[in-house]
């Protein structure tokens, strides 16, 4: 009717989207859970970065953790796999099909202790992929054992105490060639919000190694990977911010002391260094500075390591564009002249 | 000077009929010598085979070598050599001494072997003293002194020289160094025994024509042909004995024909370990590729939790398992058919697999590219059961016939059918009522095509369940889907004359078998039918083998008699009917053993 | 004010005879209230069993306990509750709908279930109402309204309130906070019931004396305090459910009563996974440990190469399988029968293993000890068969003996028996004829203690082999051995009267078969003669058992039938005779499923 | 008879066994193995070190590094597991009875593969074992494949390229908190003899990850693990010496610019920096080295690390004194009152 406001369309994204049409089935973790925290994130950054469901896949292992596939994106492919073995379902899908973005979601029990090799050997390999490690030091799922991420002097919930050296995921994957490498806690949301869509639209493997709480199992005194400790003892390497290729204004801001970094596809990261000078493309600064915090009980945050030189491993095994999945008889069967010349050689 | 003191004097000739056996150590380039006998005489058109029995470990250990040449075509493994070349003299003692009455003897003059074996055909060559003269260079003895046992067989038993020389150019092709210093020896050889040997055995090679059309190949490079005609995508795998060659195979004749505009249309990878591999073939498998991967016993066991998933979340895949003598690391280079219980029921909880079973490289060539298809079409993991026999040994084969069936690639909805549907559609939902579900692949650009998977309980909708009722019911509908695969998996190969007796065997014990039974029905006139498994889980037919028959035997390499035991426990009711014919020592089968067997067995009953 | 709408009158009055069910939403504290019925019964005298249907997480999801209480000792689960509790707002409709005709309803008043059930009987309660009046602490709130339920129920039923205060106190001992919040809830509720409930339905509970010198204790708990008066010294572990609290108790009670001067007499060890957690076995087995862990299918699967290698190697320590719904991740927090193939048949090549299969929590305290000396005694992994049922739920038993006859170690030489022997012996050699070798332990103090163990072919003396004799021979010992093993195991529990027809069972399911018998008896005039299954191999008993029977079932819980299976696998020339009873939808087995299914299977004999 | 001297008594160490009493049988590696050279190492070091036979045990994978321990010191125990897994056994084997002196060998295809899961699991828990990685990047026994640490670019035999990081072990070690980690070369006899003493004498666990090429498969141009390509690019860091405990001349050397470390033992090495000067106490100087070094293509040799100030596992667990194996009824079964007790409160 002429006159009254038309009802206002719901905002959407570059796809015509919607946030919600990025929503997952009710969460069943724990009130309070870091990991919805987290899901919550990638909510945001899958809307941001305008990405199309049908081309999204999400993948994870066994855990708290690893349920929060179902938590989010409900209109993408999803493989909840076997505990510890979400690298090598990841590996396996990007083989099949080079076009999906996937994300891998990850606990530390599932990440750091049955799952620590295929994370090591996945690092080697610079998959496509982003590896989110919900990171609680505690086995959520099984009822609040340590995990290997549990820092030295540590204590559970019954007081028992960890003897033993925290695995720093942050660290290896720096050690084994991984390029990108970011340490988060899950309360910092504008932080998390900008590294989510930084990781999602780096080329090759980002690793986040997301300080998330357990509040049932984790969240007491004698934690180091309790709301109220991660608070108090995160440490913001940097301010950060993500461009996407498409904004036009990017090239118009004004990028002060901030170091810029442009990905492959076109957008843009902005790190501003707070308190320390820091350098994230720099792998020996790198190290030393994880090595240099392991055992103050600091959580350094923010991107620690960032360089998107090395091939993909799709690319490094030279596979071609079409993904494999798609391929017909005319290019998957070789000729019957090839099966003459093989018989030929045989005879 | 060699002497030839024959206790068996030249009692006529023996044409196209010995088995000729070489100890070597491994790693001295005995491999080349061996093979170019046996190509030889597949060149001369005489019925051949090769066994290498070969230890774990890469160099300098004992070897042998066994070729069977056969007029008839009897081509399985026979307990004893006509002819021993002895050129370990670690051995050397023991090989003599194990030789058969009248066998032939090769061997290094110096080891004075002579005194030994009286019965025996002794010819002694200085092996040493030859290559000093024949070949200059001193790095190189070692490797080329075998070339000069092919030169003294050659001349000793007549073969064909442009066979020999064909068949060292096919051996070492595209390495004319390698031939130029290996020819002449051999040829100095040949021409040292004209002149030196007196022939005293009966043994002798003629050229006939029962290889036409044939082709000498490895079981593991026709399964990787077949995997490769059959459309395979990804291929991920783990080094294992003997199983590694299938997938060095597979990548070499993917390299060379499936390249297009310079980039691969296929994915071959060196995963970290077993369970990273069969990851990958689930992570490819549910995201439309054709996976694949092979590895042996220890692997099986390793992949056995990510079996259960693809079992469970219904991901297509294919594993071929080149058995090798288990339990454990057992014997890496000895065969055995050991792996079928823990093959068929892999993983923990409720799983039956689908399992073909070649026996010969034609029928791994096809049924490679069957179990791709299969694997798609029951969305379930397909297993290849094959063995270091028939993988790593050498077999004549009729050529292989190219596919022109197309690729069979299940029930999968595209962004056609979906839409078709209005996008209603249930993952584990049972619409044909043969237990297979529709599903759609990762990357379909549908709204509504995407579905949560995973090993944890669902409804047919593929939503989270924990249900009593959507348990049992899923875990029915994937029972049915195993009756539905019983009509679908190759079936098996009967002959049936109606006789009281009936023999059950599968893979590499055919050729065992098929001289036995002629054995067994010309010298002691026990006739038997014959059913050849090819799969499981076992199709109708195989039933009405074995309920069509008064007593059934099962020959197999293990222990337990695992297959009886897959039967007995598939088909209770025939279990008294079945008798186990076991042979587990780590070599292939003769056809002797199952004669002996047999004959003991049928008189007890 | 509450109403009670009674369609079925006061039609008399029913004595500790119902299945009580209760409805939360997990990590509520309902676990403590519904301990504390549970409890309370017990301690009135009342034969009773609490069984727990929990989701696969941490909180807030629903959660159902069941108790069960009758005076003739019926135990077993039962389909349809007597009385329901409905405190979850999310299943109170289904919960209501799906109770049986003329059941008790208790539920909070505002969800306004009046209605629906006009045949139930219903007792509105306002809880929410309540408890703002009770607890003052708005936290506490959602954690103590279930203690209001037990106020009720308590009231209703006549619970002996000095029993409910008793059983609060055990069941928080050493919270005296949580125990002064809980407690005036609890009374408050009593009150409120007794002051606004009019009792229609006709369950009462009455002091009893069924329980004298009984416990109530877990499977899990039961386990652990076997291992650790059985000696065990090292336990590895990796967490999963349902086996967690098996080792969490364990390394509790080796905490509390394995100590010495202020040092532990034990390892406890969380591995980084089941891999790791069975090759710390193996190494200390080997290194002369009793040796333990506890898992569930995944893990055993995971465990799959190293469990052959064990068999082969020889090398004892034990594993228990406190099996949950699979295949794959399955359903975690469901029971189920269903590894009993993965188990028996672990690894690739012919392996079989020695599994003993307790029933009850007193009779896996006594086979967790017996498990340890016959690994030791037979050299070999030995499974321990539980279930979630039985590790995880809450059973009356009789208090446990202790154990007074010594550790059985096996044949260990020492270094005085090594002096004897001339240091001349073979780790591998047969020299009882009973097919179980000597050993040594590494640390003795010998020149000719030490012997080379490993996964490859071996001679008698431990030396690499890859002879075929060698092999073969090796091989035969070990199913010798296992034969040896069939005596040494756990023998079956048979009840024969000479009927026509047998069962044969095992593990958790003999309650329901128990109370299955007496019904098929009494209501349906069928008797059988029954076979509790208590190991594998299965001794002479066992098959004595299905000789002398026309007809056999093996009633188990997994969908493939596989202890019939395994039956059929062993003893083939039976197999005719088994039928199979199963039940896998991932709940407990109940007395009315078992007698359905035998009398539609007796009726068509 | 007088006047002829007595036939010299054979040599022989203070427990009064010859050096031939620490053989094995013989190996069945190719001739010219790298692995060969280690083994000759060890039983050097037995016999240098006093080892009872008896109280030491040896500990393998699978592969030609792990066939290894058949050939020295047959009078000990020895395991020949399953691949890669040889760090479980070796734990299970430490907690039956810490008394034994322990030694595993692996190979780089067995640890950084396959058992890199169970490698980094070990190196946190500081199992009392010298872990010998015989290193040729390569799988020796299956013929030839790369393994997880061989260098980026190098090549196979016939022909195929590397493209994957490699993984650095000794990296992974100090990164983990391994207390004793040591780059070899299997050629280098004179600093292999001594810090294979230094590695036995060392309380927990010493890595030892040693260049020892395979002649038969990865010995060509193009290899970064040939025995011409280690002894071109070896950098020796250290001249290293060995005093045992028993050894009363330490006091007066004259230990001038060395670096001396005692161990728990009494026993003392001795280290002089050569062209570097390096502190290898310090573990971020470590990592630094490590990491300065890790695509240079030198392979400096010596002492990377090492601190003897870690609890041993067995004493973090507070595990009594006697092996497990060994305890009697009386001390391993509770008393009946215990069980008393127990069925009191269940009741
Ligand atoms: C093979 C196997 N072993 C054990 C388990 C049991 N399990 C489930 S989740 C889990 C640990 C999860 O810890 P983490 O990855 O830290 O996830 P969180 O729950 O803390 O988010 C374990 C041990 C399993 N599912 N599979
Ligand atoms: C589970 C399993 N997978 C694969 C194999 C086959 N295999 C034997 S040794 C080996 C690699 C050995 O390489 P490495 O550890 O580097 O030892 P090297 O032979 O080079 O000394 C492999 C893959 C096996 N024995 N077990
Ligand atoms: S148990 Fe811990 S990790 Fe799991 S859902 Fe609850 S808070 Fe989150
Ligand atoms: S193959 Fe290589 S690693 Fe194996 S024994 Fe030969 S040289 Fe050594
Ligand atoms: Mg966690
Ligand atoms: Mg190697």
């Amino acid at each position: 009717m002429a006159g009254t406001a038309a009802p206002k369309p719901p905002e959407t994204n570059r796809v015509g989207l919607q946030k919600k049409d990025y929503a997952g089935s009710k969460s069943t973790l724990c009130i309070g859970c870091g990991h919805d925290l987290i899901t919550a994130r990638i909510i945001d950054a899958c809307y941001d970065l305008d990405i199309k469901p049908e081309q999204f896949v999400k993948l994870s292992g066994i855990g708290c953790s690893s349920k929060t596939p179902a938590y989010f994106v409900s209109r993408s492919f999803s493989f909840n796999s076997v505990h510890g073995r979400m690298p090598s379902i990841a590996t396996g899908t990007a083989l099949a099909n080079r076009t999906l973005k996937m994300i891998g979601v990850s606990g530390d029990g599932d990440t750091a202790n049955i799952g620590i090799g295929q994370f090591v050997h996945v690092m080697r390999r610079n998959l496509d992929l982003v590896y989110v490690v919900e990171n609680n030091g505690v086995y959520g799922l099984t009822k609040g054992q340590f995990s290997a991420t549990a820092d030295k002097g540590s204590k559970l919930k019954h007081g028992a105490v960890n003897h033993m050296h925290a695995i720093d995921l942050c660290a290896l994957a720096v050690e084994l060639g991984c390029g990108f490498v970011a340490r988060l806690f899950a309360g910092n949301t504008k932080m998390m919000r900008q590294v989510m869509q930084a990781a999602m639209a780096f080329e090759g493997l980002a690793l986040l190694d997301i300080v998330s709480p357990c509040v049932t199992f984790n969240n007491h005194a004698g934690s180091t990977k309790s709301f109220p400790y991660a608070k108090d003892n995160e440490f913001a390497l940097q301010d950060i911010g993500f461009v996407p290729a498409y904004d036009p204004q990017y090239e118009e801001m004004d990028h002060g002391d901030e170091r810029e970094i442009t990905l492959g596809d076109g957008s843009h990261i902005t790190i501003k260094a707070l308190e320390k000078d820091y350098d994230p493309t720099n792998r020996l600064a790198a190290l030393n500075l994880l090595a240099e915090y392991h055992e103050s009980g600091k959580i350094p945050t923010g991107i620690i390591y960032i360089n998107e030189k090395e091939p993909r491993f799709v690319d490094q095994i030279n596979m071609c564009d079409t993904p494999l999945s798609r391929l017909k008889e005319d290019v998957a069967r070789p000729s019957k002249a090839a099966l003459e010349e093989v018989m030929n050689e045989l005879a | 000077m060699a002497t030839a003191q024959a206790s068996e004097a030249d009692t006529g000739t023996i044409v196209n009929d010995f088995v000729l056996h070489v100890a070597t150590a491994n790693g001295s380039g005995s491999q080349t010598s061996n093979m170019v006998l046996l190509r030889a005489l597949f060149g001369m058109g005489i019925p051949v085979s090769g066994k290498n029995l070969f230890p774990s470990n890469i160099q300098g250990l004992p070897t042998w070598f066994t070729i069977r040449a056969n007029k008839d075509g009897w081509i399985a493994r026979k307990q004893d050599a006509d002819i021993v070349v002895c050129m370990n003299s670690e051995t050397s003692d023991e090989d003599v001494e194990s030789a058969r009455e009248g066998a032939v003897l090769i061997y290094e003059e110096s080891l004075n072997l002579g005194e030994k074996r009286p019965d025996c055909v002794h010819y002694a060559v200085p092996f040493k003293k030859l290559i000093a003269e024949c070949c200059p260079d001193l790095r190189l003895r070692k490797l080329v002194i075998n070339m000069l046992y092919v030169g003294v067989c050659a001349q000793l038993f007549g073969f064909d020289m442009e066979e020999i020389k064909k068949a060292l150019g096919t051996q070492l092709a595209g390495k004319q160094k390698a031939i130029d210093i290996n020819l002449p020896a051999l040829e100095f050889a040949y021409k040292w025994a004209e002149e030196n040997l007196k022939k005293v055995d009966p043994f002798r090679v003629e050229r006939m024509n029962a290889n036409e059309g044939k082709i000498i190949i490895e079981g593991n490079a026709a399964a990787a042909l077949g995997l490769m005609f059959g459309g395979v995508t990804v291929v991920t795998w783990y080094p294992i004995t003997p199983s590694s060659s299938l997938c060095e195979y597979l990548e070499e004749y993917l390299n060379r024909f499936r390249m297009k505009d310079g980039k691969k249309t296929f994915a071959v990878v060196q995963a970290e370990d077993e369970i990273a591999a069969v990851g990958m073939l689930a992570g490819a498998g549910w995201a439309g590729a054709r996976a694949f991967t092979s590895t042996s016993g220890p692997g099986i066991s390793l992949m056995n939790e990510f079996i259960g998933l693809a079992y469970f979340a219904e991901i297509p895949f294919v594993i071929c398992n080149v058995a090798r003598t288990g339990p454990s690391t057992g014997l890496p280079t000895r065969t055995m058919q050991g792996d079928i219980i823990s093959l068929f029921y892999a993983s923990h909880g409720d799983t039956k697999h689908v399992v073909v079973i070649p026996n010969t490289p034609k029928e791994i060539f096809e049924m490679a590219g069957e179990a791709l298809n299969l694997a798609e079409e029951l969305q379930t993991p397909v297993f290849i059961l094959s063995d270091l026999d028939l993988g790593m040994n050498y077999w004549m084969s009729d050529r292989f016939e190219y596919p022109t069936e197309p690729f069979r690639r299940g029930k999968v909805l595209g962004k056609d059918e979906l839409e078709k549907l209005g996008g209603k559609w249930g993952r584990y939902a049972d619409v044909d009522g043969d237990g297979i579900p529709y599903r759609t692949i990762p990357g379909t650009d549908h709204p509504r095509a995407a579905y949560f998977t995973r090993g944890t309980g669902h409804t047919p909708q593929a939503t989270y369940s924990e249900k009593p009722t959507d348990w049992k019911n899923n875990m029915d509908r994937l029972a049915r889907k195993f009756e539905t695969a019983k009509n679908m998996v190759p079936k098996p190969e009967i002959k049936d004359n109606g006789h009281a007796a009936g023999l059950i065997y599968f893979g590499t014990t055919t050729e065992a078998i098929r001289e036995a039974c002629v054995k067994l029905e010309t010298k002691h006139n026990l006739k038997l039918d014959l059913c050849r498994l090819r799969a499981f889980p076992f199709s109708q037919e195989v039933e009405d083998f074995i309920n069509k028959h008064e007593r059934v035997y099962v020959v197999e390499l293990n222990r337990d008699g695992q297959m009886r035991m897959a039967l007995n426990a598939e088909l209770p009711r025939f279990s008294q009917k079945l008798h186990s014919i076991t042979h587990y020592d780590g070599m292939p089968l003769t056809a002797d053993e199952v004669v002996e067997a047999l004959v003991k067995r049928e008189r007890e009953v």
